[in-house]
């Protein structure tokens, strides 16, 4: 089975016809269809007709409900009515199932060294948004399997690498059209990976990867520091830097400070200095832990601090990552059992076997249930973005971001064959 | 008695585990062996046999390693003296059976190009952990073959993955040469052609060279007798005459086969269609040399193409020679226009169902991506569940020429039986015990490795080890960058 | 061959009066073609060019030959010189400097060398006149100079270079990220001093390098946008995919050299921005690049559908205006620079030779006479 | 089938209108079909064959660019910078998924490289003169092993001629050899004394003759010395093809073909008198290009032209789609438009004997044609129609 990976053509010879047969052949079986649309003046008797329907033996709504033979309408890229029981129509695209479009918020869809700023270890005034290539085919590949909002974040060559910026997977192919506004995300990591490149100055003194940390307790340190310094320069304005602000705000909440960090250690380092923060009332940190493998070693720390945890991908042999952290297959559903809120994320492997939807799968081999599994990969990150009043998950009003599945959603026995995008049919599953 | 066992394995697994570094030990080897004639039943909750329809409440019953009878509980009785697996809540499948592989070696490759006198016998590592991952998720046939940087490699064989040496292992010795079309390292397609040519040719030579020898011979002393006036006791070959769809030597007959270079010999055997061969494909355009090869030289019917997920491109190529393949542990493939640059994708089984092709998947040897997954794969791409499981049973049973041997649940198949918590296609369901030639060889409850790795579990002793190697590493790195810098 | 044999005649013409190969002092010189390309489209035929002092003082079929002017007969085809957009002849080595990130007031004119080896190649393919630009590695590589061919510089302040895309960057000084060098030249242009300023009032014309893929060549179109810039984009094959883009953003564009790799993009670039009305020229970047490449990209252009009108002006005309010395150079009128080729056949096929080179008025290139008209 | 002004088109066939027609084009150094890693193997020899490294899955478009721009046959070479190319084909651009169908000649030429940078590093000066050495007397070599060869069929003739009388001899004394034998036997038991065989010596003549070894490369390099295969040279530098031009003097029937030549200026007269053609890559080089190319010059195709040297035009792998534009580009620097034509097509018909085949337009030709709507070899030209083996393959309303 073939499909190309740019359907516009299909998309609008989709969008177009089903106007006039929608108003024609929908009007008579659906006598409840105009109270349906309170809205709609009583000087316009006909309901303006749907961009595009389709209708799923099952609807995973997200919020805990299954609706059986429901029939899905969009328009102007949002769902604007989802109606369970229904027969499907005549030429409607059908399903067998349909969940919210997956999100993953450690994409990795960077382009590598050019999005990050290293020639010093902390940027937060930095947006990758600067450095993101939409025609890289990673976005349509990510899109195929059904992840249809993506957060980018920069490079982990940085301490605190800058602003993510949170985007789908189709649609304009201009970054700044095709942001979501949602909570401000700041990026950095804890570990072995943003002092990688580092070396102490002797030797070689004129590159200024010699001025920056070589071990973690290197990076831990700037990481305060950047905090203290920005708290510091707001009482003298003189020692201000690029980035204070980002910093205060961060402290203030305003921004969610998402931290990579695989090990314990690291997940342990991270943890404190919110803690610290808290101690010397600077703030408290809205912190995420991205790629926390290990988070399944002490949950205590993390719900002690209701910390967010985005897990990387399940691997065969457990280990994960550069700094060798094994990830548990049941770390995720030991951590929603803690009452955590935990997000999937595929950190870049696949598109094969290790696609966030499968990535679900294996996380309910670990024992993860059906619905918290949909969780993790829709509503949970959909809110860490702050995007809840539009993604993550099905009903009247959300954005019209789908994920179409030839079978039960996260079976391995079943995959996405659609995906539509605001709207859009990006991929066609017929 | 399997309880028993059990807490002793347990035991003899922490210490195992406290040497092991970071790799946890095979704590579930119940290294019982079958003695001949000794019975084993197993009672499931449902017996998918996959030789006909799934027995409710189903008895598989074997007898010195064979399966003697599968039924429905009322039709089948279980003997006396049998030992019994009775498992209601758990389903029972035939084995998976791995095509094709590399792992289980301690090294795949020999830097030697034309090697065909190697045996992989040599190198199989029984205690290597992939035969343990094996039985995790349901292989209990594997065909190991050398890797594919070779131009001639190794001889294959199947084995079981289980077993303390290789010979408790074997299941088939000479199960077929290795062969690469595609070019090893530092070669390119066009010298790789040319070598293999050439050691055919080389053995074509050499064969002739030696009738050569015995017919001199032979004619001289013809000579001398008729010159002494004696009568010639009929001088006959000592050997057999050459047996080949390819090419042929006159009067091999007169060679006794002993006399053939040792290094040659398994060549030869292939000419004559005594063995299979494996012949690895990196590349469409390395199917045509293949088949070339393969007929040219008579080894059509026996060839088996190992395949890389690029040649889907040569499938007709592939139907019109009617080999079997084996496709690579990638089953869909994303293909770039060159104008357009836009991407398709290609699922690779599709295509050769379509053409017809038998073909086995392979696993890449990991939870991930295991047979079960690669079948599940295909269900989810629109193949029904019989066409997805024979990819991973029967069909690579047929293709290993052990058809009814393995890979199905039938009266004289080796009594190899997997039973599982549901559907073996689902994320969800594990293989709970395995038996092989009727021993039970794996039961998840003692595997303490699937325990770490599903639940974090780490027996005491094991935690520093199981962290270190990474850590360690990863310091010594750090260490380096400040060693310089000190 | 009658080509050559009346050339030769007009060669013995001019042998015969020595000093009048330069009209430097003040005699003028007369040229007839068999075909005059003016530069704007139009082509006379048996046009007469006659210049004085190295300017052009008449053009036309029937220009009046003032008296004692020699007139050159020339059978074959006659256009002004071929201007390359963004060249690094004659700057041997010392056209960049990625040091710093920003250079904003180096000045290209200080590296040119007038008689190098290079330039001289350049003269034997009909170039005269050249845009000499740092190579990118930096954000802001200096300012451009316009030069004459073995000749003097004729303007000092074509272009500020700009890279906005990846290769303004260096992996050990600020800025090793796109998102920094786009914070930095925002910094340099939101609260513009000195050259930026002055590029920002539309003064100064920017030479933007963008970079190779899609998304930095979009980056460095809003770029330009945003504050305003006037000048040019180089350095990607993927200019033409964006024509419409380049159009509303005011832009002109020099189009990559010709490479059997990147070439198909480069066609179709000319051909779409052709299409849109977007003015282009080409750039060369030789030594790196042979001189003869920048006729035959345009050739690859004319074979891809490009009209071979389009072509000469993209080559003469349009990049002089492109330059900011369309005053000076780039067509046969009356007023601009006696800057001339004769051609053996149309000045857009590479198939037709340089027979000779005029630079202000003066011979500056002579084909050797060539055999292969006689054993014919 | 036949060519001409006044011809009765017959029932059915297709006509299609042009103004200018020829015959398609051949880039007799291209690369076009083959797979890459097969065409930078530096590890081939004079036996490997270009055939193994023919890849027909490369996407069809490639070839089409090459049909679209005329040209229709390309000469291709395992390990093109190797000491030893091997033996070359020519392929026909014509999308095909089988190789049978690409090949029209499986083996134009056996080909060596002399003094090539790899890695953009050149070999030392000494080392060069070496590898000339090299090749000659691997030549040599070839010439002396087919001699050898014809030995042992003469030998061996000659020697089933004497076994066959030796065994004649021998059958007919048998009866005799017999009695003798019985008599001495019972002699020997009368006198019991032992029986002794009577000791039977060969005189030599009735030693079979050793079989010379076999080498599938000597082989081909003596196909090379019969003159029965072309030999491509790849060489650049002067003073090595003088070297080269010296050592080969003596092979009478070997036909060397000179890729390359950078500076065959200097021996133009030497490779004018013995008609050695020079494949010449008409691309502009620009400052960094590798060592032997140095003195790299456009005007290089004319000069060698004028001076009577027979010159071909070739793409050196750089892309056969652009080797008629690159052609304009020789035409612009001295060589003569009519040569340039005969460059790409019946030269290189005559050097890799396509000449039954190829090249030109004559009855009983392979119909490998393009319809033009002017002069070939211009830019403002466009080739309207390709034809391949008689099959359409490019026409106007064709995309790519």
């Amino acid at each position: 089975m073939i499909w190309t990976s740019f359907l516009h053509a299909a998309c609008l010879t989709l969008c177009a016809p089903p106007l006039q047969d929608a108003v024609v052949v929908e009007q008579p079986q659906e006598p409840e269809a105009p109270k349906a649309q309170p809205a709609v003046a009583p000087v316009v008797p006909v309901v303006p007709a749907a961009d595009l329907r389709l209708h799923a033996e099952r609807v995973y709504t997200g919020t805990g409900e299954i609706l059986k033979n429901a029939l899905i309408e969009v328009r102007d890229g949002k769902i604007s009515s989802v109606r369970p029981g229904r027969s499907a129509p005549e030429g409607v695209l059908q399903v067998k199932a349909v969940t919210a479009g997956m999100i993953d918020l450690s994409a990795r869809l960077h382009s590598n060294f050019n999005s990050v700023e290293q020639s010093t270890e902390v940027q937060p005034h930095l947006d990758v948004a600067g450095s993101v290539d939409l025609h890289d085919k990673r976005f349509a590949r990510l899109a195929r399997t059904g992840v249809t909002t993506v957060l980018v974040n920069p490079l982990d060559r940085n301490v605190i690498g800058g602003r993510g910026v949170a985007l789908k997977t189709h649609g304009p192919m201009e970054v700044e059209a095709r942001r979501l506004n949602g909570r401000p995300i700041l990026r950095g990591a804890i570990g072995s990976e943003p002092s990688a490149a580092n070396h102490a100055a002797f030797g070689r003194p004129t590159d200024f990867y010699s001025r920056r940390p070589t071990t973690r307790m290197g990076v831990e340190w700037e990481w305060r520091k950047a905090f203290f310094d920005a708290v510091a320069a707001k009482r003298l304005p003189e020692k201000d830097f690029p980035g204070a602000e980002d910093l205060r705000e961060a402290l203030a909440g305003k921004r969610t400070v998402m931290i990579q960090a695989w090990t314990t250690q690291d997940i342990r380092t991270a943890v404190y200095l919110d803690e610290e923060m808290q101690r010397e009332g600077f703030g408290d940190l809205d912190l995420v832990i991205d790629a926390g493998a290990e988070a399944w070693k002490e949950p205590g720390i993390l719900v002690r601090n209701s910390t967010i945890v985005v897990l990387p991908p399940h691997t065969a042999g457990g280990r994960v990552g550069s700094d060798g952290a094994f990830l548990a297959w049941n770390t995720a559903s030991l951590l929603v059992g803690e009452g955590l809120t935990v997000c999937l994320s595929a950190h870049g492997a696949g598109p094969g076997s290790a696609t966030l939807g499968h990535q679900a799968g294996f996380a309910m081999r670990g024992g993860l249930s059906f619905d918290q599994a949909l969780a993790a990969v829709t509503s949970a990150p959909a809110s860490v973005l702050g995007l809840s009043e539009r993604l993550g998950t099905v009903h009247e009003g959300m954005d019209a971001d789908l994920a179409l599945w030839n079978g039960r959603p996260f079976a391995a026995t079943s995959r996405v064959t659609g995906v539509l995008i605001d709207g859009v049919i990006v991929v066609d599953p017929r | 008695m399997i309880q028993q066992s059990t807490r002793l394995l347990q035991r003899i697994a922490q210490t195992h585990l406290a040497l092991t570094l970071g790799l946890l030990g095979c704590s579930f080897l119940l290294s019982a062996q079958a003695e001949a004639g000794e019975k084993y039943a197993v009672r499931a909750g449902i017996v998918h046999t996959l030789a006909g329809e799934a027995i409710p409440n189903g008895v598989i019953v074997i007898e010195g390693g064979r399966i003697t009878a599968v039924g429905s509980a009322d039709d089948v009785k279980i003997p006396w003296d049998a030992e019994v697996l009775d498992v209601p809540h758990l389903e029972a499948y035939p084995g998976f059976v791995e095509a094709h592989t590399s792992s289980g070696m301690d090294r795949p490759n020999e830097s030697v190009s034309v090697a065909p006198f190697l045996n992989v016998r040599d190198s199989i590592d029984p205690v290597a952990f992939y035969f343990e991952d094996c039985l995790r998720s349901g292989i209990t046939t594997v065909n190991v073959q050398q890797g594919n940087a070779c131009i001639i490699g190794a001889v294959g064989m199947v084995v079981k993955p289980h077993g303390m040496t290789v010979e408790e292992m074997l299941v088939r010795p000479r199960a077929g040469l290795k062969i690469s079309a595609a070019p090893k390292s530092g070669m390119s397609r066009a010298t790789q052609a040319q070598t293999l040519r050439g050691a055919f040719t080389g053995l074509r030579l050499h064969l002739e060279d030696l009738v050569q020898q015995k017919r001199t011979g032979n004619d001289f002393s013809r000579r001398e007798a008729l010159y002494q006036g004696r009568d010639l006791a009929g001088e006959r070959g000592k050997g057999r005459a050459m047996m080949s769809k390819g090419w042929t030597v006159e009067g091999l007959e007169l060679v006794p086969r002993g006399e053939v270079d040792e290094k040659q010999e398994p060549l030869l055997d292939l000419v004559e269609g005594r063995v299979p061969a494996w012949i690895y494909c990196g590349a469409p355009m390395d199917v045509r040399l293949a088949l070339e090869i393969a007929s040219d030289n008579g080894f059509l019917e026996r060839t088996i193409l190992v395949l890389d997920d690029s040649c889907w491109k040569a499938a007709d190529l592939i139907a019109e020679a009617g080999v079997s393949v084996v496709l690579d542990s990638t089953l869909v493939r994303t293909e770039m226009d060159p104008k357009t640059e836009e991407e398709e994708e290609v699922f690779i089984p599709g295509v050769f169902k379509d053409k017809g092709i038998p073909f086995a998947l392979s696993s890449r040897n990991s939870t991930t991506e295991s047979l079960w997954f690669q079948a599940a794969m295909c269900v989810a791409h629109g193949f029904t569940r019989a066409e997805a499981l024979a990819a991973v049973t029967t069909t690579p049973a047929n293709i290993l020429g052990l058809e009814g041997e393995v890979g199905c649940l039938c009266p004289g198949a080796a009594g190899n039986v997997l039973l599982t918590s549901g559907d073996p296609l689902s994320v969800t369901s594990f293989v709970e015990y395995v038996v092989i030639d009727g021993n039970l060889v794996y039961d998840r409850s003692v595997d303490i490795r699937t325990q770490h790795l599903l639940e974090g579990v780490v027996p005491e002793g094991t935690e520093s080890h199981a962290e270190e190697p990474e850590v360690e590493e990863d310091t010594r790195k750090k260490a380096g960058d400040e060693g310089g810098s000190r | 061959m009658h080509t050559n044999a009346l050339l030769l005649a007009s060669l013995a013409f001019v042998a015969s009066a020595p000093t009048s190969a330069s009209s430097s002092e003040g005699d003028a010189l007369a040229i007839r073609a068999e075909k005059l390309h003016v530069g704007d489209g139009t082509v006379i035929e048996n046009g007469i060019v006659v210049f004085e002092a190295g300017v052009i003082t008449e053009v036309g079929k029937g220009a009046p030959v003032p008296k004692g002017v020699v007139l050159i007969e020339h059978a074959g085809h006659l256009s002004a010189g071929l201007i390359a957009l963004r060249e690094h002849a004659g700057a041997v080595g010392e056209s960049n400097d990625s040091t710093r990130a920003v250079m904003d007031e180096a000045d290209l004119s200080y590296a040119y060398r007038p008689n190098h080896s290079e330039v001289q190649g350049l003269l034997a393919e009909g170039i005269t006149t050249f845009v000499l630009a740092p190579r990118p590695g930096s954000l802001v590589g200096g300012l451009c100079a316009v030069a004459k061919t073995g000749s003097e510089v004729i303007s000092r302040r074509a272009y500020l270079s700009i890279c906005t895309g990846a290769n303004g960057l260096t992996s050990n000084r600020f800025p090793t990220s796109l998102q920094g060098s786009q914070a930095e030249l925002e910094r340099r242009f939101s609260w513009p001093r000195g050259v930026f300023a002055t590029a920002v009032k539309g003064e100064l014309p920017v030479m933007l390098d963008g970079g190779s893929s899609r998304t930095e060549v979009q980056h460095a179109i809003a770029f330009a946008r945003r504050h305003g810039l006037k000048g040019i984009l180089v350095g990607s094959t993927r200019l033409g995919e964006m024509a419409a883009k380049i159009r509303a953003a005011g832009l002109g564009v020099a189009l990559s050299s010709y490479s059997p790799s990147t070439g198909r993009r480069v066609v179709e670039g000319a051909v779409a921005l052709a299409e849109m009305q977007v003015p282009f020229g080409f750039a060369l970047g030789s030594p790196n690049n042979h001189p003869a490449n920048l006729r035959l990209t345009a050739a690859a252009c004319i074979r891809g559908g490009l009209k071979s009108g389009e072509a000469l002006k993209a080559l003469t005309s349009t990049a002089a205006r492109l330059a900011g010395v369309g005053d000076k150079v780039g067509s046969i009128q009356v007023g601009l620079a006696a800057d001339m080729v004769l051609w053996s056949g149309e000045p857009t096929d590479p198939g037709s030779r340089v027979m000779a080179v005029y630079v202000d008025g003066d011979e500056v290139f002579r084909a050797e006479d060539d055999e292969n008209g006689d054993d014919k | 089938m036949q060519v001409g002004s006044d011809l009765t088109i017959p029932e059915g066939a297709r006509l299609i209108e042009g103004d200018v027609v020829c015959a398609g084009f051949m880039d007799p150094w291209g690369s076009l079909g083959m797979n890459a890693a097969a065409v930078v193997d530096m590890g081939t020899n004079a036996a490997t064959r270009a055939t193994d490294g023919v890849d027909p899955y490369i996407d069809p478009w490639y070839r089409n660019r090459a049909l679209a721009a005329g040209v229709t046959a390309v000469r291709v070479q395992a390990g093109m910078a190797s000491v030893r190319g091997g033996v070359g084909a020519v392929l026909s651009t014509a999308p095909a998924a089988d190789l049978e169908s690409m090949i029209l000649l499986r083996d134009s030429n056996a080909a060596a490289g002399l003094g090539l940078s790899s890695r953009g590093k050149a070999p030392d000066v000494f080392a060069r003169i070496g590898a000339v050495d090299k090749l000659v007397g691997d030549i040599n070599s070839g010439r002396d092993y087919s001699i050898v060869h014809a030995k042992y069929a003469r030998e061996m003739e000659a020697w089933n001629k004497a076994i066959a009388e030796a065994e004649a001899k021998l059958e007919k004394d048998f009866k005799k050899a017999k009695k003798d034998r019985d008599k001495e036997i019972a002699e020997a038991k009368e006198d019991d004394k032992e029986f002794k065989e009577e000791k039977y010596k060969e005189d030599k003549l009735l030693k079979r003759p050793k079989l010379p070894k076999q080498d599938v490369e000597d082989a081909v390099m003596a196909r090379v010395a019969s003159g029965e295969l072309p030999l491509v040279v790849t060489i650049h530098r002067a003073a090595e093809m003088r070297e080269l031009l010296k050592g080969t003097a003596k092979f009478k029937r070997l036909r060397l073909v000179i890729a390359g030549g950078t500076e065959a200026e200097a021996v133009a007269d030497q490779l004018a008198a013995r008609s050695i053609p020079v494949i010449v890559r008409p691309i502009p080089l620009g400052a960094n290009r590798p060592d032997e190319y140095s003195g790299h010059d456009l005007a290089l195709a004319g000069r060698l032209a004028d001076a009577g040297v027979r010159v071909l035009l070739g793409s050196s792998g750089g892309g056969s789609a652009d080797l008629p534009l690159l052609a304009t580009l020789a035409i612009g620097h001295g060589l003569d438009r009519d040569k340039a034509l005969a460059a790409l097509t019946t030269e290189v018909a005559r050097t890799f004997d396509l000449s039954g085949e190829l090249g030109s337009l004559r009855p009983g030709r392979r119909a490998d044609l393009l319809v033009l709507d002017g002069e070939p070899l211009l830019p403002t030209t466009t080739v309207r129609y390709v034809l391949s083996g008689g099959r359409v393959l490019i026409s106007p309303d064709s995309q790519d």
